[in-house]
């Protein structure tokens, strides 16, 4: 399986994913310096999901995303620098400041935004993928979101709405196994949220989210199927948050330290740099791409620091714009 | 003022203006509930299938919470959705994607993208429809930045604000009140659009103002008819949009008048009259010389027995005593 | 099947369709003269549900419905002249007239109230088997409900939330083929509502629902399950909605007139009235029964025309109520 | 006034009138979602679970509609649940359920059953959560007939007035600042009630009076510690209950000062600054001798940079200014 990427190719998978950890990582120490405000959800190991499938992507195509935004924002393309300012509420961010790391976007990739609000991705993802309807332009859109937002109404209505009216979203559950402290099975009653798929009549998917090539293999198939037909499917990513649910939570009172470190075992990273090992790649090649995200990382930390803060009066503006229809 | 060249509905002058504006522009699309959008009671989108096609109406389950996020999504990636709720209770149902979704997301996003889009819904008491729906959610709207919010009062008001709701490139609350639906009045010819942000003065008067919207001003303009046989001189002003808010015509006839009536049919606790009060009490204080009155619906959910209903909603007879209540103190 | 259901059980069975047969068309007729006010959502055609299911029940078992409830309320047992008042609007209604068609109730006998919210009565019924859970009484909870209901996320997040905390609710749908307008293959992807129940592992059963010895017998199986479990579970009622949707509707220019013959053919006093006759009840004693209905009916009808209007005062009062708290 | 005994937190406050009110009463039960319910950053549960089991403490899936309703559910039939919503943003989820189900049930059934039942949730700005974790909605909810709404702005109110709203029969929306859960203060030892509908004067005054509540208490008494260097002697009235509202305090202040100024956090326009100044401007008119100010929050989503965020909330020098002002009409 998956036997058919060539090396380059993983290498580039290794840099987009070392790129966001490193982002994560170092935003984690940031934050927790006060230097970048605000709670922040990091997706550290979780990376595969959301590179494998950006991966399988064309540009155009359309993306949301839950308040563990970050590495969609990253692997759909989203500039590092802008990016960072906009964690740092600085006037360069691509919301200006004024969403950080709750509301990352960038509209210029197509990338409509992490949301803060459990379940609301899912129907802007719909919305987009009627607009590729109407438009024909082919585009997909791709809806991520947490098994915990399976739980609410909004998963359900916009599945069945999305089969109802027949659009082209890919919904993608990044099942990291915990919605904040509950464990998967305090709070849905079926083992996978793909068995959700039957209802709705469309196609349902499990994949191993830690493995990188699994994903890119499973996504490009579902995505190329989500195109042809102008049809949803749903695909379920197995992974796991390593870190607490968000900054200020150390993940560990409500986890066994024997099953986190079983998932640190199945670190995505590193099991792409073992595979890439395997396949003959040198170390040193390994270490020049984990570099370059370092490197790229800090780029946008010495940007992002040295940039301007928002002017204060421009809070009051963009409330409402474009054309008032008079 | 208006070239009168034929008299339609409320009704027939907003599906005028979907029609014309669907028409004009092929990126505008509406959706709303299946059941019932094509025809039924309230016929939200009567016959835009027919002329437009299934793919430009899109029929959705019984899921308001979807269907505005999907509108959104739609709207942030250059479509014109008009959503049609039906009855304005559901709109609760979709009050997180309303007020924490597209009132928003153009100012979360640093602008980043317009949201034009127009939720449309059947407001108000009629006929013990009872509590459940008979709703009017104006002051909540009014209270999310990032909303605009229209309350037409006559069919050539319906024409023109919801087509200028239509072309606005922000999201807008169109609420229609069920009484107004079969009411029927002169509507221009041709291109007709209402701007925001311009109370309508309805009726000249020098004593005391009355200030409204939507299905309150045929009862405003019956009261300043028999406060007129009382010798006093009501002037009548009909907002029509809520946000944004024509606060210069209010306070420039409470300038003359000294006195302020306000009144709408929903609740009065934390209603809209509240803040059109509290405007004029801060900005229009040196004015005032009696206080200011809210003719407004009583606090109570509304109750289904006909006799219990007409109790809670606001008429002309409480204007006409309010505005008496006020000019007393003058 | 159902072949042990005594003659004099099956004779009551009619007289409480019947009963609510007689008193929606009496009521439709009312409403048409103008003498009962508001919108009428019937159940003609559906009374087998609603009377083989509260037939299934114990008295202290608790009902909540929808904007179509008539059915289930007198089904419950609730008085039929003070229903009639509640649609009259008159102050001798369950709810003083405050409430009308949409929500009629009888908290007497543990009927918590149509409700004019699709799907909302669902958790309200969840919370009443919440409340039987605490008391420990034995009591289980019905949530009748449409089909349309369960294009809702109301109906997801209270079936998930019944089976996550264990609780024993009875969840009802009456697939009568018609949201409104919308024919349900338009607005639902899964043939049947009971095929949801896989999602909340909990089980789901497809029951005849003009049949009302079938529906007694599967009510009777199921709600003995769900009081012995203390936990939930899913029945699909597959009928037929005679009428429009509501008063104003006539319901035939998105129907059929086959369609709307063949399920006329299918009527379940018909069918029961048939079977009684084949079990050798005389037409006689069938007679008597429906005459029953009609007295029971005009008797309420007589009851609620005498009846005194609520003093216009009283609908200030009663909005906060009980014990302050101070 | 209040026998200092101790000082708590006002989190603790809350926490120490839930655990009193459970070992009171066995119908009282908590309910919120599991995740984040035991323990987290805001732990609005915290304790409950160790003490009373996890069968009164019901952890739920995200699902806040369905959660609301099940309470009311439970509330109709004999229980009184305490919901904790977590953040008031999530509120706008059960918005329907809130608004239209359980404000409305008892009177929609004529008062066949009560319905004590508390939603509890975290309001307002702090530390750049951003618009989707700044909201405060006490304007939407004092809306609805059939809810009270509580805003407490202290330890001991937090403990008396949660107490008075979980021996309420009737729903309360009980909203707790964020900024104040680790705030400080004295709380009487022994049973400790706070009744609804009674305004506290935390600070005398003759010139102009500030009414606000919640987190803007300790701008106004900053405020009016400067207004006092500056001659200006400002009274501080706290609400604490919304609905029941305190008329009689607030226009009694309002008659010794004939200045009013109303703050709160939450937005300006159409908030609950507009009702008070309503209130007033109608039944206090005689005794305004100055406009009426509000302070409030500025009508934008709360934007997440610290510069932007500071420049939406309303702050103690705002409130001198608005003070300052009025005291110059006088
Ligand atoms: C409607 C809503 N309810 C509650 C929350 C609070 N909340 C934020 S994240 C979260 C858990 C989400 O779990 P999951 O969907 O699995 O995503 P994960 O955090 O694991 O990525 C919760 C309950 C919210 N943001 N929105
Ligand atoms: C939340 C909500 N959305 C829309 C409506 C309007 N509405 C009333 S009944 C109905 C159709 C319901 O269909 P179903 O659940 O199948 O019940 P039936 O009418 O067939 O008994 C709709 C859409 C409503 N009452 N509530
Ligand atoms: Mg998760
Ligand atoms: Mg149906």
């Amino acid at each position: 399986m998956s036997g058919d990427v060539s090396n380059e190719r993983m290498l580039e998978l290794l840099l987009q994913m070392a790129r966001i950890r490193t982002f994560e990582e170092t935003i984690e120490r940031l934050n927790r310096e006060g230097r970048i405000p605000g709670f922040l959800h990091t997706s550290i190991g979780q990376e595969a999901c959301a590179v494998g499938t950006c991966e399988a992507l064309e540009g155009g195509d359309y993306v949301t995303s839950t308040h563990r935004g970050h590495g969609h924002c990253i692997a759909k393309g989203a500039d590092l620098r802008a990016t960072m300012c906009e964690l740092y509420g600085k006037a360069a961010g691509q919301n200006g400041g004024r969403g950080g790391s709750m509301h990352v976007s960038d509209f210029g990739v197509n990338m409509l935004g992490a949301n803060a609000i459990v379940g609301a991705g899912l129907g802007i993802a719909l919305g987009a993928a009627l607009s590729s309807k109407f438009h024909e332009s082919g585009r997909i859109s791709v809806a991520f979101f947490g098994e915990g937002a399976s739980t609410n109404g909004a998963f359900h209505e916009n599945l069945n709405l999305a089969s109802s009216i027949g659009v082209p979203v890919l919904f993608v559950c990044e099942n990291n196994g915990y919605a904040h402290e509950a464990p998967v099975q305090k709070i849905l009653s079926v083992p996978n949220v793909a068995d959700f798929h039957t209802g709705y009549g469309i196609p349902g998917h499990i994949v191993d989210g830690n493995d990188v090539l699994a994903v890119l293999e499973v996504m490009t198939e579902v995505a190329g199927m989500v195109r042809a037909t102008g049809r949803p499917a749903l695909v379920e990513a197995k992974t796991y948050r390593q870190r607490g649910h968000h900054g200020g939570d150390s993940g560990r009172h409500y986890r066994s330290a024997d099953e986190i470190e079983a998932w640190l075992a199945k670190d995505p990273i590193l099991r792409l740099s073992r595979r890439l090992i395997e396949s003959g790649v040198e170390r040193e090649a390994i270490d020049a791409v984990l570099a370059d995200a370092t490197r790229e990382v800090e780029d946008a930390v010495d940007f992002a620091e040295a940039a301007p803060l928002p002017d204060p009066e421009s809070a009051l503006l963009e409330v409402y714009g474009g054309d008032s229809g008079e | 003022m208006i070239p009168v060249s034929r008299e339609i509905t409320f009704g027939e002058a907003t599906l005028e203006a979907v029609r014309e504006e669907m028409r004009r522009d092929d990126r505008v699309f509406a959706i709303g509930e299946d059941s019932g959008v094509r025809g039924g009671s309230f016929p939200i989108f009567r016959g835009i299938a027919e002329e437009f096609g299934d793919a430009r109406l899109i029929g959705t389950p019984i899921c308001e919470g979807a269907t505005t996020n999907t509108a959104l999504g739609a709207a942030m990636t250059g479509m014109r959705p008009i959503v049609g709720l039906h009855f304005a209770d559901f709109m609760l149902r979709a009050m997180d994607e309303i007020g924490d979704q597209v009132a928003r997301a153009r100012y979360t996003f640093g602008g980043q993208c317009d949201v034009p889009m127009v939720i449309r819904a059947y407001d108000g008491v009629v006929n013990s429809a009872a509590t459940q729906h008979s709703g009017a959610y104006e002051a909540i709207f009014a209270h999310f930045p990032g909303l605009k919010v229209v309350m037409p009062s006559t069919p050539a008001d319906a024409k023109g604000l919801l087509k200028t709701a239509i072309r606005d490139d922000n999201p807008v609350i169109f609420l229609e009140h069920k009484r107004l639906l079969r009411t029927r009045g002169p509507v221009p010819d041709g291109e007709h659009l209402t701007p925001f942000g311009h109370a309508a003065v309805r009726r000249a008067g020098a004593d005391v103002s009355i200030v409204g919207y939507g299905i309150m001003m045929s009862q405003a303009l019956a009261a300043a008819e028999r406060l007129a046989g009382d010798g006093i001189d009501a002037e009548v002003i009909d907002l029509r949009t809520l946000v944004p808010l024509d606060e210069d015509t209010v306070l420039a006839s409470v300038a003359r008048t000294g006195r302020l009536v306000v009144t709408h049919e929903s609740w009065r606790r934390s209603g809209f009259g509240a803040e059109v009060a509290a405007v004029v009490a801060e900005k229009g204080f040196a004015d005032l010389r009696a206080p200011v009155m809210r003719v407004a619906g009583e606090d109570v959910p509304v109750p289904f027995s006909p006799v219990l209903e007409q109790r809670v909603i606001p008429n002309a007879e409480g204007i006409v005593d309010a505005a008496k209540s006020a000019c007393g103190h003058g």
